[in-house]
Formats: structure tokens, C-alpha cells, sequence
């Protein structure tokens, strides 16, 4: 299990492989990787997105996925699981999280993966600031 | 003898201030660290962590706790 | 949207990577990139699986999985998909199938991504067989 | 004047050979089409497919079809 918070562009797949390598008792072990990307789009409730700044409570932020990855953890049986968050300062078209999640079978990997981009999504302490053209502002509420 | 009050986002903005010490005298539940920090009333929709786990208004605090208040989360993506 | 029926290994994250970058229309149009990845496991019903060699109906597996792209298309509001299915001679940790799908929300991509990996599962005309220290079998049923 | 049969995986084994050209004379459905080629009766659970869609084994089928017999298919992965 590895949660990374990070204030810089990651990109998802290189993370996932560079994982995927440091586990090598992983190999042959499981049958389904189950992986959710969510990227910044470059507009939202009809404005244009030119970046958005994410801020968040980091120790709270990391006590809570630390919880949550154990959640599923035991929820499901899975092989491993791996949590990326951004914070700080975006661009349209960055990745702000990525759940992978390893196990046997690939009911395990969807549920286990579902789960935990929505309690990342409902309950992790993160606040989007968008800037668009009308200025910046706070989403505080946000339609699924 | 004192309680640590943490605000973020637009809560944050709007008191002007992100972090504040206040005297643990006195102050028996989150609300209250709210009231003598903040200055004016506990939005409705406010949330409340105490000692970074999610927790009521009326959730007792003590000595050294720290308490943070914020609007409704927004993490992940849609 | 993008098929490949593939008779040699492939890193689905490398092919993904690939496949985005390919798409430069779609940064900042998709919020949401739901990926499953199915690999060979070195064990399978009590037995080490040595090797596995799948074989296929190759045109019959074109039409199919042009055909559940086009559907999943059609069911959800997604903006690209990609498929990647390996035949021929695999390894215990070879990639299998790749189903990749990139959507505004994460509803519309987990959705579109189970449906069609569900599909290939159940109805793409595939067949196993492993090698094991037993010999070689023929995987007729499978319990999921 | 003639139809395609394939067989696929282990019935392609058993029987021992992939592919057949069959006289389309007096073939009128799939199942005939396996009787003339296979030589033994269809066993319940094999899948058919005609010009590469799933059929039923009483489908109707003319000269130029393709006809294919195969086991259960278990692609992707579980």
C-alpha cells in the first residue's frame, strides 16, 4: 500500500509502473488492476477553467486515506492498493488523483477502486479554488 | 493550557485567518472554540475535525486538541 | 476509439500513454479515465500455471469488440475508448486484455469500463489453454 | 456452391482439424452443416456462429457462409 501527496504534475501510468516494479512478490499474484485517473477538465458549470488551486488539511488528508486504503483493504481482498492526491496549484489537463488497486479477481479490483475514489471524493479535506475568466472562486458544491 | 483552531478555504478567507490559539479555559466543545475564535455565528453547513477526525459541534475538546473547521469538501473529481 | 487484438507482450500503461498522447482534442475535455487490466496469474484452480496459450476466432473477434465499443459509446457519455486483447503465447504477469475509458464524469466511465470488459469476458470468442506441470488443459468454465 | 466450417480450441482438437468445405446441397441450418462435416452428434453446450455472429444451431445458412463451432469462450480475464 503506498499514499502519495503531492504538490507537483505526476503522470498516472509512470507512477502505476514504477509501483508495479518496486512489488515484485506482486508478479503472477493478480489477475485484475482496477485504476481510476481524475483530471482536471478545462471547464466547469459552464465557465472556461484556466487553473485551479487545491488545498487541503495534510495531516487530516493523510490520516483519512491512510484510513480509507485499510478500509478496503479489508473490505475486499485485494493485493495492493495505491493512492496519488495533488495539492496546490493545477493546469487543465493535470491529474489530481489516481486510485490502482491489485487483486485476484476483478470483482475485488472495480469495488475496492470505487470505493475509494468515493470516499476520496465525499470525505478527504481537500477545497477546489477555480480560476476563470470571471475570477476566482470556491466549488463548494458539486453535481456528480 | 490552550486548544489550536484551524480554519480552511473560504471559511478561512472570510475570517482572515488560517490558524489561531485560543485559552483552553472555559471551553468545553468544538462550538465553543468557534465562538471565542471566530467571532460570529457557526454557519449551518460548517464541518468540524477535532484532532484531524470528523466530530459534531458539540463534541468535547480539551487541552492541546486541535480543532478545525471548513466548508463542505470537495476533493477528488466529479 | 482504438482496437488492437495484439500476439506479443505489451505494457498496458505504455499503451495507454501512447494512446492519449495520440489524442491531443482530448486534454481538458475528460475529467474521468476508468482502466482495467487483466494478467496472466501463476496459478489458476489448484495448479501452477506455467504458460497459456489463447486462441481466437480473429475476425469474429474484430466484429465483437468493434461492436461492444460502439455500444458502450452509445450506453454512456464517454469521449474515447481503447481496447488491447493479447492471443497467442503468454507468461504468468503477461497483460491480457487492457479496456481504457476516458469520460467527462466517473459514473459514465466505470460504467462503460465494467460493461465492456464484462463483455469481453462472456462473449469475445477467446479460449485458454494452460500449461501446468499436469500438462496442458483446456480452460472450459470459470468460476468468476 | 459451398459452405466454410470452423472449429475452434478443443473441438477443433477432437475432431482434428480447423477448417472444412462442405457441398452447401441440402444444407438448410448450422446443425446440418455440422453433421455433414463433424461426423458426430453436437454436443449441448457447443456455441455456433455464423458469418461471425452468435446463432442458434437451427439458423439458417446458404451457399458463401461461414459457419463456426466452438466450446465456451473464456477470454478477458476473471
Amino acid at each position: 500500500m503506498k499514499i502519495l501527496l503531492l504538490d507537483r504534475a505526476f503522470d498516472p501510468w509512470q507512477e502505476i509502473t514504477r509501483h508495479q516494479a518496486g512489488q515484485p512478490a506482486l508478479a503472477g499474484k493478480f489477475g485484475a488492476t482496477a485504476v481510476f485517473v481524475g483530471t482536471l477538465r478545462d471547464f466547469n458549470q459552464g465557465d472556461a477553467v484556466q487553473a485551479m488551486t487545491l488545498e487541503h488539511y495534510a495531516p487530516m488528508t493523510q490520516k483519512h486515506l491512510e484510513r480509507v486504503a485499510h478500509e478496503a483493504q479489508a473490505r475486499w481482498p485485494v493485493e495492493d492498493v495505491l493512492l496519488i492526491h495533488r495539492y496546490g496549484e493545477l493546469r487543465p489537463n493535470d491529474p489530481i488523483v489516481c486510485v490502482a488497486v491489485w487483486a485476484a479477481h476483478r470483482d475485488s479490483a472495480f469495488a475496492a477502486c470505487r470505493y475509494l475514489i468515493d470516499e476520496l471524493k465525499t470525505r478527504a479535506p481537500f477545497w477546489k479554488q477555480e480560476l476563470t475568466p470571471r475570477g476566482r472562486r470556491w466549488v463548494e458544491q458539486e453535481k456528480d | 493550557m490552550s486548544i489550536t483552531v484551524r480554519y480552511f478555504a473560504s471559511i478561512r478567507e472570510k475570517l482572515g485567518k488560517e490558524q489561531d490559539t485560543i485559552d483552553s479555559k472555559g471551553i468545553t466543545c468544538a462550538a465553543d472554540a468557534w465562538n471565542r475564535s471566530a467571532g460570529i455565528p457557526l454557519p449551518p453547513n460548517m464541518l468540524v475535525a477535532v484532532n484531524m477526525e470528523y466530530a459534531r459541534p458539540d463534541q468535547p475538546v480539551r487541552d492541546g486538541d486541535e480543532v478545525a473547521f471548513f466548508p463542505p469538501v470537495t476533493g477528488g473529481t466529479r
